[in-house]
């Protein structure tokens, strides 16, 4: 209100979102390849698996990383003692939450996207000289762009928009884990009104200004 | 629009028409529960309860929510509801009011017995609720500035979205040290200190029934409950000053 | 040189099962694979490029195994170097047609690869398209695409899926004989699936006539309608007329024998028969020509005197029926019927050379 | 804890997803189907904005709903003015809260299925007479079952998932619009850990469960 | 009945454009669209069925105004009742083949709509294939259903782009005949492209040769070889002697002309011309024989003394280079040659039938 406009939120989120979205389009893709390229055992499981993180109230979900990744979990206390490195209360954490909500989405959207691909010319590909990996970066993958891209955008705007995990493993620690999610919780809570509407609207005009960007690159031509 | 009527075939609801509906702050979670059961037992009606933060509740109330009874964390919510004129008059009372602790999970690696060893340097966060909105967060950082040590904690601050939040913070491990309500403290797991009261603003529970009750009969019998001596001793057993 | 022997059983629902059952040694040089639509022609290709998997059986290159049911060997795709033209070509709809002809030499240095792609788009004639999509390419543009695709692999074994049957004449012409020349330098086999016979005779040297999933005959292309199962392949190629009779004598310097068919005389080109054997020729419709009035000074030529039976007018097209002493089918063409005011119950000779007669062996008569 | 189970949430939860799912089908179809095929100005820029639910926190998300849909919204106002229907708290306020959330899904994934479809086929039944409803409903739309389940199965797990909308505009109200993400954040805060947990598992395994089902429907043959 | 005209650009990418440019009058029955891989045929069977939407131009059926720049109109795809064959067929792949063949007759009342379609799916033989999904079926059998799924509806304009490319010929023969049928009973408009010239013999009243995206030629389809165009479309149908020379007598009762070829005289069939008018023939290298010896009594035939100047090789076929006074390209079967042993500078005599010869009008001369 009379402190000055803090800008802080809006770049970390950006940040946040972006390396989020690449981390689940790297892991999504890799997984949705998985899922539709090879026949396991448990395949449709895991694939319902992976897409728990949605189903979950983001707050529990936090809820339950802080136990696994916290100082106190094994997971947590694994990193600190042997590794050295410290997650929660941290911009990674925000990153881990925001890519958490992002993996499911990328996953299922990308896979019923490189199923839908005739499989012909995968096959032709081979025939070709061409590898599994080969067939999948030349052929599978560039044919899915629109999938991906969809996918992706989708990514983007839930890793933006993540609340609850990134207040309970990253924390609210103005200037440093503060989201503009949780910036605008915050102001909403504490009845700041305008400051919140300022920043809804940057956020919402940022976003649909970054999600048209991808959208013109995804129905391009 | 015609699926908000179908939808009517959801109401199976499992709670009959005549229960009342109270909504309260989270810091009452745990001696509400236990109020409740009480007053049912005593052969009242059921009471149903909504817990949420306070500025929520506020804001659901505003905007038509079926509550009978509000029992906010701070006074202040209250009065501006009685302002827009949604509350039934003079039914606005402060039930008590709240304290804050230093609270410390079992295994914490620092003691911590006072504001001042705030500073040390085992301690390195320290999770309290925003103060912007919760009104613990708010008694907690009065506290820490009239122990003067308001800015030189402030780096070692984790702003939780609430009480309870903050209390989980402490509890896994995660801080060092959180300031709680006592309320919220009597749970197991942890070890805490009691803040003088003269550290903060009071924090007022305040209650009021709400003009649009259609229980008001059972929402004042609620509300004797609370304000008769069973019902004091009861939330001063968990922690609040009546 | 290739080695196939292979079994499998496709189960369409509600519907009795199509067995492909398919014994082959291909050597190197181009084989044709030749059969009515649905005999597994197409099928027989994806195993052996690996797409489809035999039920059981083996399947060698030389030394490599490609499959073998017995020690559960089943080589990669990619690892057998077949390049596969499919018969929905599927060129890769994202890259452009220099991209799809370069995809499968990846591995040569650039420059390498940049020629060896440069002369085949050069003489497939698509250089001019290179920087196109294949959605923006006419279908026979894009079947040379796919051609050049394969073609300018180094593969172990080519296998063609009707590669040509979208093209005109001039082109098929030209590239079949690139495909010959490629042929000659590669020295591999190469299974050839198509429909045109004479795509077939042109460019074969091992002709193999698949019928309801089984081998019904291999051999040389022109020798094949000698083969047991010939009858039905002469149907198959248009051999409406068959015709059966008896060598009456055998002329070597003419390159000729003589036959009687139930009295009528007519000559052949020379075979491996002698007097007296009973013999079966084959003989297209449209090889037959009709004359209204005797034909002057044809003496080295088949005329048989007889007459119309009946005449049926098909588009620009004309069928006959004659009774020669045996009946025979005649194709004209609408104009010529009508110059010749042809009609039932007119006396005409049917004149064909002996170079238009196939003979066809007698084991032949057993079959439909 | 001593008082006994309460199963409310769970069953609940179950028809206001199933329910929100059905209506996120719906709507999320007619709109992929709108972006696909038809070109008119703002149309990325509609599609940009379609997604905007994803991208502002939940809770913030439904304090402007609330807004907007309350007694005192202009939109609610009008509503029980006018036609005598009140939205908030109540449980269609869940399935609204719930349909916010999975119609962005629901709307990008399948127009980037919608578009993969060769034209080829499209225009081929046209030749044939086809309108284009019929070809949609038969062509296109049978096309893209596989992208269509997979964006189902998102929404789905959404819908299940939404607890910031959800909890201001249905509010938390035991028995009446309490669903089970509600209740486990409920359970969580009071910490009545146990009950979180065991609520966790439930909502966990059947919404595995129930996505395995979709999965085997959407990739079965 | 179908009148066209029309122009449209494609600008490819760093490529000169291509450019349409059609006028055309079809009337019912069947029109055979011929011409180049790349000349614009499949361009302009989507512009008929409003696939594609023309620059400008007016496309009109009978009343029906299909399209036409000035006025705006441009008639939705469906409301045009254009039955269209794809190159590529474009079946549904979700549906099974009844499906398939049922999807445009949807409107008709269910036991009309179930015969008409059983008697397609039977008159095609692909009765038994009525349950499978066209993933299970081969490439001709796929073809057959595209035809069906477009016959069975009764349009006002047929339009089948290689309809038949991958089908053997027995059963293009019957299918050819189903369309025959189908053109006497619907009385319409059908555009047929194909390569195959026995095809476009067979099955055209009327043909249109495309060449550069333009009509270059049309007519009645035995008749269009005495166009203008004739020499580019004699190329591409293969006819590789372009033989110049001289009327020198006519004869009617023969319905034959004799003409000087520098110095050698052959026989072709009547055609309008006079004595001492110039005149070209055209001559296919498949329908002259070598004779290596002087042929005995073949009078009424064309025989021409020479020796082979070049010999060359290709597949089972040989690609001799005569000299007969004029150059004549002559193509023979391995084995033929073998047998004669032919080999350069040997003298032999090329013979052919007058009736092989295509006159080749004048103008025809101009052209390259
Ligand atoms: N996946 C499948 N399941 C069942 N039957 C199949 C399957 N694929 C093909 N068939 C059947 O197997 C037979 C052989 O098919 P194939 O494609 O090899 O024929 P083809 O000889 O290539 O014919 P064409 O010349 O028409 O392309 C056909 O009758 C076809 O219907
Ligand atoms: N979308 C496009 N953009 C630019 N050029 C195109 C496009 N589609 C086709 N062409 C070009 O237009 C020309 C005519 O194509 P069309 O498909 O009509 O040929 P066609 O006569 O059917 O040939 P074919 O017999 O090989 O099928 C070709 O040279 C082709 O490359
Ligand atoms: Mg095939
Ligand atoms: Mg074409």
């Amino acid at each position: 209100m009379a402190s000055r406009f803090d800008w802080f939120p809006l770049g970390f989120s950006l940040q946040v979102s972006v390396l989020a979205t690449a981390i689940a389009l790297f892991l999504g893709v890799l997984l949705a390849w998985i899922l539709a390229r090879y026949r396991f055992r448990g395949r449709e499981w895991l694939d319902a698996v992976v897409t728990l993180p949605l189903v979950l109230p983001p707050t529990v979900l936090g809820y339950y990383l802080l136990v696994v990744l916290g100082q106190r979990g094994w997971l947590g206390h694994f990193l600190e003692s042997v590794l050295g490195i410290t997650l929660v209360f941290t911009p990674t954490a925000a990153v881990i939450a925001a890519t958490i909500h992002a993996l499911p989405l990328m996953v299922k959207s990308v896979r019923a996207t490189f199923e839908g691909i005739n499989p012909s010319l995968e096959n032709v590909a081979r025939t070709l000289g061409a590898g599994e990996f080969r067939v999948f970066r030349t052929i599978t993958l560039p044919l899915s762009w629109k999938g991906v891209w969809a996918a992706t955008a989708l990514a983007f705007a839930r890793a933006l928009g993540d609340f609850g995990v990134t207040i309970m493993i990253a924390g609210n620690i103005p200037g440093k884990t503060q989201t503009v999610s949780v910036a605008i919780y915050d102001a909403v809570q504490a009845g700041r009104d305008s400051e919140a509407l300022v920043l809804t609207g940057i956020v919402s005009l940022s976003a649909v200004a970054i999600l048209y960007l991808i959208n013109l690159h995804a129905y391009r031509k | 629009l015609n699926w908000s009527c179908r939808s009517k075939g959801l109401q199976n609801t499992s709670l009959p028409e005549s229960s009342l509906i109270v909504a309260a702050a989270s810091d009452l979670t745990d001696v509400f529960q236990e109020l409740g059961r009480q007053f049912t037992h005593e052969g009242q009606s059921q009471v149903i309860f909504s817990f949420g933060s306070t500025g929520a509740l506020a804001h659901q109330i505003e905007q038509g929510a079926p509550f009978d009874v509000f029992v906010a964390a701070s006074q202040s919510h209250v009065d501006m509801l009685e302002k827009q004129g949604l509350v039934l008059p003079g039914t606005q009372r402060v039930l008590c009011t709240g304290r804050i602790v230093l609270w410390q999970s079992e295994g914490s690696p620092v003691t911590v017995n006072c504001l001042e060893d705030l500073s040390l340097a085992g301690v390195k966060r320290i999770a309290i609720a925003n103060p912007e909105h919760a009104p613990y967060g708010l008694a907690a950082r009065q506290a820490l500035e009239r122990a003067g040590i308001w800015e030189s904690v402030r780096s070692k601050l984790v702003f939780a979205e609430n009480i309870s939040q903050c209390r989980q913070f402490a509890e896994t491990g995660n801080v060092e040290v959180a300031i709680l309500a006592l309320s919220l403290s009597r749970r197991p797991g942890g070890r805490f200190v009691l803040l003088d009261s003269s550290l903060h603003e009071p924090i007022r529970q305040t209650l009021c029934i709400l003009r649009r009750t259609a229980h008001q009969r059972l929402s004042r019998q609620w509300v004797d409950f609370l304000l008769s001596p069973p019902g004091k001793a009861v939330l001063e057993r968990y922690g609040f000053s009546v | 040189m290739l080695h196939i022997q292979l079994s499998k059983t496709y189960y369409p629902q509600q519907e009795p099962p199509f067995r492909l059952e398919i014994s082959l040694e291909l050597k190197q040089g181009i084989t044709i694979l030749f059969g009515p639509s649905g005999s597994g022609k197409t099928m027989t290709l994806r195993m052996i490029s690996g797409i489809e998997t035999p039920d059981q059986g083996i399947i060698r290159c030389g030394e490599v195994v490609f499959f073998d049911s017995a020690s559960g060997r089943n080589l990669p795709i990619r690892q057998r170097k077949v390049a596969h033209v499919f018969q929905d070509l599927a060129l890769f709809p994202h890259l452009t047609v220099e991209q799809n002809v370069s995809y499968g030499v990846k591995d040569l240095p650039s420059s390498q690869r940049m020629t060896r792609v440069g002369a085949i788009l050069e003489s497939f004639e698509i250089a001019n398209l290179s920087q196109r999509r294949p959605e923006r390419l006419s279908g026979g543009e894009q079947q040379r695409v796919a051609l050049a695709r394969a073609l300018v692999t180094r593969p172990r074994v080519l296998l063609l899926d009707e590669p040509l049957s979208a093209l005109d004449l001039a082109v098929k012409r030209s590239l079949l004989a690139d495909l010959e020349r490629l042929n000659q330098e590669l020295q591999i086999p190469i299974l050839y699936v198509t429909h045109d016979i004479s795509e077939a005779l042109t460019v074969g040297e091992h002709l193999v006539f698949l019928k309801h999933g089984q081998v019904a005959a291999q051999g040389d292309p022109w020798e094949i309608l000698e083969k047991p199962e010939a009858a039905v392949v002469a149907r198959l190629l248009g051999v409406e007329n068959i015709l059966q009779g008896r060598i009456t004598s055998v002329s070597h310097e003419n390159g000729t024998m003589t036959c009687d068919l139930s009295g009528c005389r007519i000559v052949v080109p020379l075979s491996n028969g002698s007097s007296n054997q009973p013999i079966r020729i084959g003989l297209r419709s449209r090889d037959i020509l009709v004359s209204v009035q005797e034909p002057q000074g044809l003496s080295a030529q088949n005329l048989l005197p007889g007459k119309i039976l009946s005449l049926e007018s098909v588009a620009h097209e004309v069928h006959l029926l004659l009774d020669c002493g045996v009946p025979l089918r005649v194709t004209l063409t609408i104009g010529a019927a009508r110059s010749l005011q042809l009609r039932e119950g007119l006396p005409v000779w049917a004149v064909f050379k002996s170079h238009s007669c196939f003979i066809l062996k007698e084991q032949a008569l057993n079959e439909g």
